[in-house]
């Protein structure tokens, strides 16, 4: 079922979502675009390259309040934060980082142990996937299409927009998306042209900017098992690197968290927030210990623990290649150039 | 009921607390929203104190300590006098109204001026209103 | 999770008047990790520091909370409350609410509100205080004495007898001070001369006095128990341990320096001894007046001396002192009366101020205790001005508090040398003291004439040239009077010695409005200072007659012995501390400490604070930009928690 | 006069060659290839091999000083620095964390260098208003003269001018922004505490989650510790991934400290920084 609208119609597009529950899609900002709650229909803007921050913090957000808790009493008195879901759609989302949920799911319930605050976000979210445009230029800190994520792949979203020109076309991928299509009556259906064209679009979305084919990710394993030891790679390849949380806030599959207590005047909240392994005191000990005091042994974990541990783990590399750490390092440091070294530094010192 | 305002008051030990102490012996009265914290000496204050203390919902910061050149460190009231400067701008440009943040040199025989200077700062705050920039709102 | 009791007092009504402390009890059991709050009459009293010392006991209290007077009171008092019970002193938090809540306000709600704020603030202070262990130093038994007077000298010679050595620091060439420029002294009139000059020489007899005539403290380091001074021996051109006194030197000096012993009023010679009594009775070079300083040429006291004792070459040298207690007692200035032009002094030669008087009384004076004029001849009438820039909010608004004595012992002086009519021009005639009173009576029959009312003005006399005429109000009858006199004494305010603020800051010292030397406590503590191991007595700390003064000093004495006594003390534990791991190696608290306290170390790449050298002024910690710096007893966490307690309600 | 990136580049290769053959350096802290033109990168050279991949262009922004204290002490460093940069090696000379006998300045004169983001030029907005290295061993290029001198602080005129509702709105939303990567006090040359003040537990400045209270007492902080030491790099601004004009207040900081101690930071190696110093007669008259 592929329906249509225009860009003008959007706000009723929008509208119509935000009466049925809660809409999260992109807002343009100061310094770029983001996923915000949108309390405007009219703010939904979809002429955009993608946001600065993955749309993770739909499911995962920077801060999730746990509980609440009174200090000063005999006994500590708290009471758990109640998740009040409404059914909420997140709208326009890049294919890569529709792809990053799927991996981040294997750590918040594919393993076994659920978390309820991401499985229930998950749960109660309707996701419009968002065709990149492929008529744009190229961004050179992009490279999904090397991990085989297509600039218009529909894995993963519920409904899956394609744009083309004034016409937004939408087609159902899921029966979550489905359930969710019939209710929105003022869609009209697409032409027969415009289902071709969308099928298309698809198609070509996999050969779209590739620069690397078929990644053989076990290689890519063991090329940085086999460097871990070489200090003098590490230290070299984080010469540049300031050691800034920058790239892991703004990447979609890092899920690195601290909880903090925050008290004030004996009112507390006990919240989850988003850590970052580039931190110095990520890995600081309670004892004092730290065992990453160095820049090199930050990156490289970083690094490693998306393209070699993870993927001894789960199978799969822990990156999407949506660019986002790449474009906003503040040293413009390049991940996937890091990994280009790793295995030429391997077949140098091969030779 | 009236506005009244809380207004956080870090002392000296050696001048301005003992000149607190002397407004009160010598039964001097003035208004009742000052609270005193207690350092040993006015280069103690911590320019994060005075942040953190408008973040707790203090209306106004009242801060006392010796006479440039007697202070009972020598030398510690010299530096505070620069780092508070510094502080003050900071809340300044930071779009707090100045007039809720004050440095006030009292040594411990001006009981007098003590009790001015609170008396006076207070009806500041007071005019001044609520502070709510910096507040945090739970 | 601490254990906190807390306690109010009611400090009698002085509190419970205006804070309801019943009240306040009541919500401190509701205030967190608190497990007991009660309020008492007295909590200073036996039986209320026997009330904490079962609580901390029953309840296995682990912080004290007293809510009770300002900390600068009674912290020392629970502090010993606390150790007596097995708890660290330091776990002990003060909420002043008596000198900073219920004296400062008469309502009752206001103070009540105010009270809780800080208790809470303490509340929330306590949970995070922490044991502190003080440290122990050797304690140098010696004291110095700043200032060579009757109280310096009574000072030295008590703790001199005790056995504790003594060094006893003079900027003048002799001991003696004020007292010994005096004649007679009120009321008993006996000869000042003859009660001091035995002790003088007391002085300079004692074996465990040294005597530091001709010096000035230039420098103090450490602390209680441990000072380090520099003292200055200023250049006296005349080798005192060759000089056998025999004083032949003065006789041949041809060079005349204006006396200052005899207030300017004669001259003197160039190599002098002040008077004939001087400790030590060992003359000195005045190089402004000495021919030889000033023209190259003269050399006579050289040639008359036979122990070549003479040394034009000497030079100012520093001597080290290590002492474990000091007692200042320098002193006071006369005001200068020169800037009050109405009254004319400097200008008529006919006006005098009282030092000036009392030397003209004086047998070994510059008139051999006649009373004359300038020109010679003895006066025919006397006005005696009192309150003379003192009890005046324009000069100075405090009370010298000897001036009407020593006024009515002029009148009596003058009533006994010469046949002239006194009259005294006064605001109050003020004669507390023992035997005063009775001696104001005595002096009213002795046919002197008072006159009540502040003298406004000295002026020349129009009719009869170089009389003089006072003009003041008489209150009692409301008129104005012109009274011609040949004779006015001025008795000026007591005032600071000039260079009181120095010593002020180089022993750490706070001094009052006027200038004075500020007590610890006005009432309970009037010889210790802020400074620990600095005590003070005599009119540095305010104007005061001679018993008070003597009675300042043996208190003194016994204040210092307190501290030498003792082979070894402990030191406020409230030192600075860096913590390693925090430490970014930025250096910002070696550059600003005043003591040098922290040092880098390089290798570690941290800073390190030595507690010996560190007061606890808690600068480093807040320069600290890592914070990793710890004031300890006034850490960033404690001080934020109290913020926060204070700010709560 | 107009500026060829490609000389200085040439001029800053020769140099760090022969600095790192002769061994006078053993790390040369220059710029290099990124993953586009756009996109240089701080580079180290450490073999006369790696000359080859210096490069510098007009979005050479990074402050090379930021990397100084990495090294350990006596290590000889070769420094590529523009006049901001100068001054951050100055300052760090003063705060005895580098030693001015243990680096070899390059110094870059320079002018119409770029925001890659914005394609803004800074000049005059993030250089302290100076195109000449204040110290340096080898001037990489002639200085620049003629090109207009702006003051520093001219770009804060429309902030003065705003009144302080409209600062403080300007200032939240600016700092409601914040998502706290502290990239910001990473970049910074100055900022080389480990930990952060922020970071600590004990005692606790601020809350660890991005929310207004807790941004604000990170940033506020931050102005202050760098009051007096911040030399208009502009790096934190740059730096930050949500655009926050931190440069803004740290101007206005830097320009209240230069009105009132009469010293700008890193100007001269022989001055005390500002605020852990003193001057007796400092006029009461700034607490106003």
């Amino acid at each position: 079922m592929l329906k249509k609208t225009t860009i003008d119609k959007l706000p009723e597009l929008a509208a119509a979502l935000m009466e049925k529950g809660t809409l999260v899609a992109p807002v343009k900002e100061d310094a770029g675009f983001n996923f915000r709650e949108i309390t405007d229909a009219k703010q939904v803007d979809l002429i955009f390259h993608n946001t600065i921050i993955s749309p993770k913090s739909a499911f995962f957000p920077q801060v999730e309040d746990f509980v609440r808790y009174q200090t000063g009493k005999s006994i500590l008195e708290a009471a758990p934060v109640e998740l009040n879901l409404k059914p909420t759609f997140l709208f326009g989302v890049r294919p890569c980082d529709v792809k990053s949920f799927q991996i981040m799911d294997i750590h918040f319930s594919g393993t076994g142990v659920v978390d309820p605050y991401w499985q229930k976000r998950r749960e109660a979210t309707t996701i419009f996937g968002f065709a990149f445009d492929m008529n744009e230029a190229a961004d050179a800190a992009e490279f999904y299409h090397t991990l085989g994520i297509g600039a218009a792949d529909p894995e993963g979203s519920d409904i899956f927009m394609v744009r083309k020109d004034d016409i937004l076309m939408l087609k159902v991928i899921t029966p979550k998306g489905e359930k969710l299509m019939t209710g929105l009556s003022f869609l009209t259906d697409a032409s027969a042209d415009e289902i071709k064209y969308f099928d298309d679009y698809i198609t070509k979305g996999y050969d779209y900017k590739t620069c690397y084919t078929c990644v053989d990710t076990e290689a890519i394993a063991r090329e940085f098992e086999a460097i871990f030891d070489n200090a003098d790679f590490w230290t070299k390849i984080s010469d540049a690197c300031l050691s800034c949380g920058v790239c892991t806030f703004v990447c979609p599959t890092c899920y690195c968290f601290d909880i903090c207590d925050e008290t004030l005047f004996s009112q507390g909240t006990r919240r989850r927030v988003w850590d970052a392994c580039m931190f110095t005191d990520f890995t600081l000990e309670a004892s004092g210990h730290n065992p990453r005091t160095k820049v090199y042994q930050r990156l490289r974990q970083k690094v490693c623990h998306k393209y070699s541990y993870h993927i001894r783990k789960y199978g799969v590399i822990s990156c999407v290649g949506c660019g986002r750490c790449t474009r906003y390092c503040p040293v413009n440091i390049d991940i996937f150039s890091i990994v280009e070294e790793a295995v030429k530094a391997k077949w140098y010192k091969r030779l | 009921m009236s506005f009244e305002p809380k207004i956080l008051g870090i002392a000296c030990n050696w001048c301005t607390y003992t000149g607190a102490d002397l407004a009160g012996t010598t039964r001097l009265q003035y208004p009742q929203n000052l609270r005193v914290v207690r350092v040993m000496c006015s280069s103690r204050i911590n320019p994060s104190f005075i942040f953190r203390a408008f973040q707790l919902g203090a209306d106004g910061v009242l801060i006392g300590g010796c006479h440039p050149g007697d202070c009972h460190y020598n030398t510690g009231n010299l530096y505070a006098r620069r780092r508070l400067a510094v502080t003050k701008k900071i809340l300044e440009f930071s779009g707090l109204e100045p007039g809720r943040f004050r440095v006030e040199w009292i040594s411990a025989s001006e009981g007098n001026k003590f009790a001015e200077v609170v008396t006076e700062f207070t009806a500041q705050i007071k005019s001044l209103g609520p502070q709510t920039k910096f507040k945090i709102s739970q | 999770m601490s254990r906190i009791g807390v306690f109010v007092c009611h400090c009698g009504l002085n509190i419970a008047k205006t804070v309801r402390v019943s009240e306040l009890a009541e919500f401190a059991a509701t205030l967190p990790d608190v497990v007991v709050a009660k309020d008492y009459k007295f909590m200073c009293s036996t039986p209320g520091q026997e009330m904490i010392v079962n609580d901390i006991k029953q309840h296995k209290l682990d912080r004290i909370i007293v809510t009770a007077c300002s900390p600068l009171m009674h912290e020392q008092t629970f502090r010993k409350v606390l150790t007596a019970s097995g708890l660290n002193q330091y776990l002990l938090t003060i909420v002043n609410i008596r000198e900073q809540v219920s004296w400062v306000t008469h309502d009752i709600e206001e103070g009540t509100a105010k009270a809780k704020a800080l208790l809470n603030g303490a509340v929330y202070r306590s949970r995070l205080l922490v044991p502190l262990t003080s440290r122990v130093i050797d304690v140098n038994p010696n004291v110095m004495v700043v200032g060579g007077g009757i109280a310096g000298i009574q000072a030295a010679l008590e703790l001199a007898n005790t056995g504790k050595k003594v060094y006893l620091v003079e900027k003048n060439s002799t001991i003696g001070g004020h007292m010994a420029q005096f004649d007679k002294t009120f009321p008993t009139l006996d000869c000042s001369a003859c009660i001091l000059t035995p002790k003088m020489d007391a002085v300079l007899q004692h074996k465990n006095i040294t005597m530091m005539t001709s010096c000035e403290v230039s420098e103090v380091k450490g602390f209680v128990g441990n000072f380090d001074i520099t003292v200055r021996q200023k250049a006296r051109y005349v080798d005192h341990s060759k000089c056998n006194a025999c004083l032949a030197c003065t006789e041949k000096c041809p060079g005349k320096g204006i006396s200052e012993w005899d207030e300017s009023l004669v001259k003197r010679k160039a190599i002098y001894i002040p008077f004939p009594q001087a400790v030590p009775q060992k003359p000195i070079i005045d190089k402004e007046s000495c021919t030889f300083f000033k023209k190259g040429k003269c050399r006579l006291c050289e040639k008359a001396c036979e122990q070549k004792a003479i040394d034009f070459e000497q030079q100012d040298t520093f001597v080290q002192v290590k002492v474990g207690a000091v007692i200042l007692a320098t002193g006071f200035d006369l005001m200068d009366t020169k800037p009050l032009v109405q009254y004319g002094y400097g200008k008529y030669p006919g006006v005098y101020n009282a030092l000036e008087v009392e030397r003209l009384f004086n047998s070994a004076g510059p008139t051999g205790g006649k009373v004359t004029l300038r020109d010679g001849s003895e006066p025919k009438s006397i006005a005696i001005l009192h309150c003379i820039g003192s009890r005046d909010k324009n000069n100075h608004e405090h009370c010298s508090r000897v001036c009407c004595m020593y006024s009515l012992k002029f009148a009596h002086l003058f009533k006994e040398k010469t046949s002239a009519d006194v009259y005294h021009f006064y605001i109050d005639m003020r004669a507390a003291g023992k035997g005063y009173e009775e001696f104001y009576n005595r002096i009213i029959e002795e046919d002197v004439k008072f006159i009540r009312g502040k003298g406004a003005r000295v002026a020349q006399s129009a009719d009869e040239p170089g009389r003089l005429v006072v003009e003041a109000e008489d209150t009692i009858t409301g008129k104005f009077i012109k009274l011609p006199v040949d004779m006015v004494v001025l008795s000026p305010a007591i005032v600071p010695r000039a260079d009181a603020r120095d010593i002020a800051r180089l022993f750490n010292l706070s001094t009052d409005k006027q200038g004075f030397f500020m007590e610890r406590h006005p009432k309970l503590a009037p010889l210790s200072t802020m400074s620990e191991g600095i005590f003070i007595a005599g009119v540095c700390q305010s104007p005061k007659d001679i018993p008070d003064t003597v009675a300042q000093a043996y208190g003194a004495a016994a204040e210092a012995l307190t501290i030498v006594v003792r082979d070894k003390m402990e030191l406020e534990a409230t030192t600075a501390m860096v913590n390693p791991a925090s430490c970014c190696g930025c250096q910002n608290c070696v550059r600003v400490c005043p003591y040098g306290a922290p040092s880098y170390n390089a290798e570690k790449k941290v800073s390190e604070i030595n507690e010996a050298l560190c007061k606890g002024c808690g600068l480093c910690a807040s320069v600290c930009p890592s914070s990793a710096i710890i004031a300890r007893h006034f850490t960033n966490d404690q001080v934020l928690a109290e913020m926060e307690g204070l700010m709560e309600f | 006069m107009t500026i060829s990136f490609k000389q200085i580049e040439e001029k800053l290769k020769t140099e760090a060659k022969r600095l790192l053959e002769s061994g006078q350096a053993s790390v040369v802290l220059a710029y290099g290839k990124g993953y586009d033109e756009k996109h240089p990168m701080p580079y180290v050279a450490r073999n006369p091999s790696d000359v080859a991949n210096i490069v510098f262009n007009e979005y050479c922004n990074y402050n090379m000083a930021r990397y100084l204290v990495r090294y350990p002490a006596g290590t000889k460093i070769a420094v590529a620095v523009k006049a901001a940069d100068s001054r951050a090696v100055i300052q760090l000379i003063q705060e005895e964390k580098v030693k001015r006998e243990d680096l070899v300045l390059l110094g870059i004169p320079v002018y119409g260098m770029k925001n890659p983001k914005t394609q803004e030029i800074i000049d005059g907005k993030t250089t302290g208003g100076l195109y000449n290295p204040v110290l340096y061993d080898i001037l990489l290029g002639d200085e620049v003269h003629g090109q207009a001198i702006q003051s520093p602080y001219d770009v804060l005129a429309a902030y003065e001018l705003m009144d302080k509702e409209a600062r403080f709105a300007f200032w939240k939303k600016e700092f409601d922004k914040c998502i706290r990567c502290y990239a910001c006090r990473k970049a910074c040359p100055m900022c080389y505490c480990d930990p952060c003040f922020i970071d600590q537990n004990k005692p606790k400045w601020g809350d660890k989650s991005p929310q207004s209270h807790g941004n604000l007492m990170y940033h506020l902080t931050r102005f202050h510790h760098l009051a007096g030491r911040c030399i208009d790099c502009g790096e934190c601004s740059r730096a930050c991934p949500v655009d926050i004009p931190l440069y803004l207040f740290h101007k206005k900081v830097a320009k209240e400290c230069e009105e009132m101690f009469g010293q700008a930071a890193g100007m001269s190696i022989e001055d005390k920084p500002a605020l852990v110093n003193f001057r007796v007669d400092d006029s009461d008259k700034i607490l106003e």
